[in-house]
């Protein structure tokens, strides 16, 4: 895949809402629904243009989760989206059984995922949603790396898949790196950069450093291969054993608590099958706080240096 | 499509006259005393089928016969013979614990042997103890267990049905206790505010949920009042009389530009006098001696 | 322990008399007018803060700057010198998001100095963007930030002061949209059902939330029925008007047997004339050119 | 630790049941919060003796855990129980924000934990509960194997710990092996056999089955240790990495979905320390239905020749 330097910075956020307008085009049985927050987590794009398909519900995470689920089993294909930390937590119960258990097709979109959100602080950054949602039978996760993959994912996710579908987002605008013809598969990494000595599992918003920390680790003589994770359920277990046993150490990289999240999968497809050294980036196990999103990303230790850092230290444990 | 399947039902259901009657919905096929019978029937094999089970919730299905036989027997549109009818008539249950009575009414309207009954909770039935759909019975509309979501999902139907400019409308049940639950509420405020009059919700109002009565664990009172304020059209009946019933849901039917809630006053337990009203029945199946006593009881 | 932190205020913030009338509950420190300026300064101060701060919510938190000031001015027992004295009335801010004007009462009344406002929503701050207790900033008595959770956990508060026969009061204060989750009515009925009358919940009525109007959002009229259906006595006031909210918290305060809950009618972004009732002011801060503007239009 | 064979079957919930109660006794502060289904989950026992300590809710479990979090904030010590979906799922972004990143102590009981819940099927059965709440900073998550242990852990939970607390528990009676008198410290793991050849890591109820899987494998020579992690976070990770060392393979054993719960605990921990092959029993990203107990365990390969097939293979891959 063609990775771009110069194509700007962008949020995942608009790429969310272009796929969503997308496939609304696409599909007319397409509904959004909004909890308040409506322009904040990018579904404006789609409301503007479909008003008779947009349904306003308010700041009511479980009933719109419930009403996404009646629209469903009525032939409708319903989108939600609100904050990560509502969409995946205010409404887990209605998430497990109105759309898991029931088996419908709904997109649910997490905004405002990671510790980048800045400074409206703990209460509202995502750290917890992966681990909530992937750990729900019937569930697919998904977090794209960029503008240009989350628009493209939404897309596929809203008019391809089948059963409950989370895709994560965030709210800062981020390097657009990815290639509009990009080879994406719901389920299945993507390889993009190659390298023998360790791999960079990443996901979201970290794949971009952890290409900034691959080109780091390069003046460093050190050959990393960096593959994208945009798919955390169900998840490839092909590419990240291939990985294992070309380079023999991993380490993952997500904004996300390391418990139970990204780095949790990975490790689970290493013990069952092949364990290497593993390191995990992503947050310690604790809130969140206000600051500027840059600020916070290097508070926490979620940028590319310490990523190279992991990269070293896993190194030592070949 | 829509006239085919409405052909159908036509055939395998009613005789052509009483279908036009039921279509300008004043007369049913069955009088009220032939429902009454059949309620009856199906307390029995309520009892029944949570004998052989061995576990279960008596005490909301008895006191439900009489809302169910009135809804699978004279007002809902409905296919036994094609339950994914695209125009059918959608029944939400919204309190999955009452499922013998529910998968009692669908075996008698058809939609799968009345034997199956007998398969309740038990390893690879159809019949979970709660409904779930991943096992197919034909006739379930939801998957449900857990309280307080069902109205949000017939929300989301009455929403789809809008949309589509259909006429078939939402039915639900609901436990009074269950109403303690704040997703009710939101899916109540939603329902007006988005005028959805094809949705006709019912409080199985029998003042007992698990711990005792309503008003000790958790006081949902002036409930009415509480409606009324979110919007809805009130109607209140007694849940235990077939000929109350049709005629409050015939009245909710007609309310326009809004949704109709109907606070059925029940008895746990009804038809079985020894233990009418007692909230010890919410989650009891009798043994071989009760069930006999109670088909006893039941039948009078 | 309780005379004693009992005479510490009084000697540090009241003289004997005043606080006499206090306990009585019929006068206060600080006259109308005085009330009137500081709630001036307030605003002042908030729209510096955000100018700072550089993000935040400047609608809602002018809007309820006379209500805080009522609050922390002239109705709440309460201590900056000791805010953990366990006789304090609580203050349970259930919309986090207007933590601008929350701060900035809390500064003025003393409770950490007046220039930390502006280290609003800067790293290390302890004046995180919505109230966070882990930084430690006095005055705080929750965390919040997620819509809908405040009126459980005062309920939870006022039910451990009636276990303890403890005369402290919590206030708490919400959004009109806020009242669109169900887990507030959730809380409203047990409430109620407890019998809280030292909870005196404020809603600030401004008739907008992030989308727009609340009528279009998800309508959440006839609001006063709602909440008496749900047990409550229900006062109606302007929210902006000082006098008019220190009469009717007086009468609030006087309710027994039940909670009770003042719907304050407020305006968004209350002061700046230029953006009153503007829904795209909720989340917004001003620039450098419209703090200046907006700090005149406020002195008026 | 002595392990008793004789002592008979008791339900983990009525040991959580009689911990609250005893709490109750040392501590008038503790409160009770019940959820209409307060025997059901064994706190009637507190609430006939404290009836005036005992604040009944209704079905309303949002309310409940921000309720608990007032009490907390105002010198309370609440315990709050209900079935484990709804403790866990119902009220999550309460959790996250009114307990957690309040940081107050409440101890919420999660009942119906796992398969064994039986009859009532699918909805009721708490299998996705572990991994939601060990994502959550500062929350404990307790797990006990028995009626006995299930008591000792809530008493300690409510009397000596500090913050949000989840236990869970489940409503089967179940084997009551273990001591009166055990060495029982919350976040240490227990050894209850010693062996060279594989551990076998268990929590809850599996740890019984996973006692038997070691006797069914000493028959065919193969030496198992058995660790209890009743305290799945904080996780024991001295224990696990010396069986780790020691043994080189490890099979984890859970009632609750394989991904993100106990197992996955145990495969980070070994992927940052010391990479040894392990094998997952657990739900394998399904949900339940109704049958008898015995029946589900079964067929969901939840007994204990299920951990001794999965001990098989894991050796193979030392
Ligand atoms: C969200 C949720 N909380 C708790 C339960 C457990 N539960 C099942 S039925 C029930 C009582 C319901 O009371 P009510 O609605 O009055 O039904 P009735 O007992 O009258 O049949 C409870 C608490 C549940 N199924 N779902
Ligand atoms: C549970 C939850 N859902 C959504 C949000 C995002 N949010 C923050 S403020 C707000 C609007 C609140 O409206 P209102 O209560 O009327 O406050 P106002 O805009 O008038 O200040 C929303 C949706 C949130 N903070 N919490
Ligand atoms: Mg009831
Ligand atoms: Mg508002």
């Amino acid at each position: 895949m063609e990775i771009y330097l110069d194509k700007g910075n962008k949020s995942t956020k608009s790429g969310f809402g272009e796929g969503v307008l997308e496939a609304g085009r696409k599909n007319k049985n397409v509904v959004g629904i909004g909890a308040d927050i409506t322009t904040s987590v990018g579904m404006n794009l789609f409301a503007d243009i479909f008003p008779e398909r947009f349904v306003s519900l308010g700041i009511a995470e479980q009933n719109c989760v419930g009403v996404a689920a009646g629209l469903a089993l009525s032939g409708k294909v319903p989108v939600f989206s609100t904050y990560g930390v509502f969409a995946a937590l205010r409404a887990t119960d209605q998430i497990r059984i109105s759309l898991c258990y029931n088996d419908v097709h709904v997109v649910i979109g997490g905004a405002h995922a990671g510790i980048s959100v800045g400074p409206d602080g703990a209460t509202h950054q995502a750290l917890e949603d992966i681990a909530m949602m992937r750990v729900l039978p019937n569930m697919t996760v998904i977090s794209p790396c960029d503008a240009t993959q989350a628009k493209i994912a939404t897309e596929r996710a809203i008019l391809e898949l089948n059963g409950p579908v989370y895709i994560r987002f965030g709210r800062e605008a981020v390097p657009d790196f990815t290639d509009n013809d990009q080879d994406f598969k719901i389920g299945k990494g993507q390889l993009l950069a190659d390298g023998t000595d360790v791999t960079i599992a990443a996901t979201g918003h970290m794949v971009w450093e952890a290409l900034e920390a691959c080109r780091l680790l390069k003046e460093e003589n050190i050959s990393a291969r960096v593959i994208n994770i945009h798919t955390i359920k169900p998840i490839d277990e092909e590419i990240i054993l291939k990985a294992a046993k070309e380079t023999g150490a991993i380490v993952t990289a997500e904004e996300h608590q390391i418990y139970g999240g990204f780095g949790s999968a990975v490790a689970e497809v290493l013990v069952k099958n092949n364990p290497v050294p593993m390191e995990f980036v992503g947050m310690p196990d604790c809130f969140g706080e206000s600051g500027k999103p840059e600020e916070l990303m290097q508070k926490y230790g979620l940028i590319a240096i310490n990523i190279v850092d992991k990269v070293k230290q896993v190194m030592k444990r070949k | 499509m829509l006239l085919f399947f409405t052909f159908r039902i036509k055939i395998n259901f009613y005789n052509f006259v009483t279908l036009i009657y039921l279509e300008m919905n004043y007369i049913k096929k069955h009088t009220i005393d032939e429902l009454a019978d059949l309620a009856i029937s199906i307390r029995k094999d309520v009892v029944r089928a949570l004998k052989v089970a061995g576990s279960g919730h008596l005490g909301g299905s008895l006191g439900l016969a009489d809302v169910f036989t009135v809804l699978y027997f004279n007002r809902m549109r409905h296919n036994p013979d094609n339950p994914a009818w695209p125009d059918r008539d959608r029944l939400i249950l919204s309190i999955g614990h009452v499922a013998p009575v529910f998968y009692t009414a669908l075996a008698h309207a058809g939609y799968f042997p009345i034997d199956e009954l007998q398969t309740l909770r038990k390893l690879g039935s159809r019949l979970q103890g709660h409904p779930g759909r991943d096992h197919h019975l034909p006739g379930i509309e939801l998957s449900a267990g857990s309280l307080g979501q069902g109205l949000s999902v017939a929300v989301g139907m009455a929403l789809a049905a809008k949309m589509d400019n259909a006429d078939w409308k939402v039915y639900t049940i609901h436990g009074d206790g269950e109403l303690q639950e704040g997703s009710i509420w939101e899916a109540a405020m939603s329902a007006a505010h988005h005028k959805l009059d094809s949705l006709i919700a019912l409080v199985d109002s029998n003042k007992v949920q698990i711990d005792g009565r309503v008003s000790d664990v958790m006081e949902i009172e002036p409930l009415a009042e509480k409606w009324r304020s979110f919007g809805w059209a009130v109607f209140e009946c007694d849940g235990n009389s077939i000929g109350g019933l049709v005629e409050t849901y015939q009245k909710a039917e007609k309310i326009s530009g809004k949704p109709s809630v109907i606070i059925a006053h029940t008895l746990m337990g009804k038809g079985v006098k020894s233990i009418e009203g007692d909230y010890r029945w919410h989650g009891r199946a009798p043994n071989a001696k009760e069930s006999e006593d109670f088909i006893r009881e039941i039948e009078g």
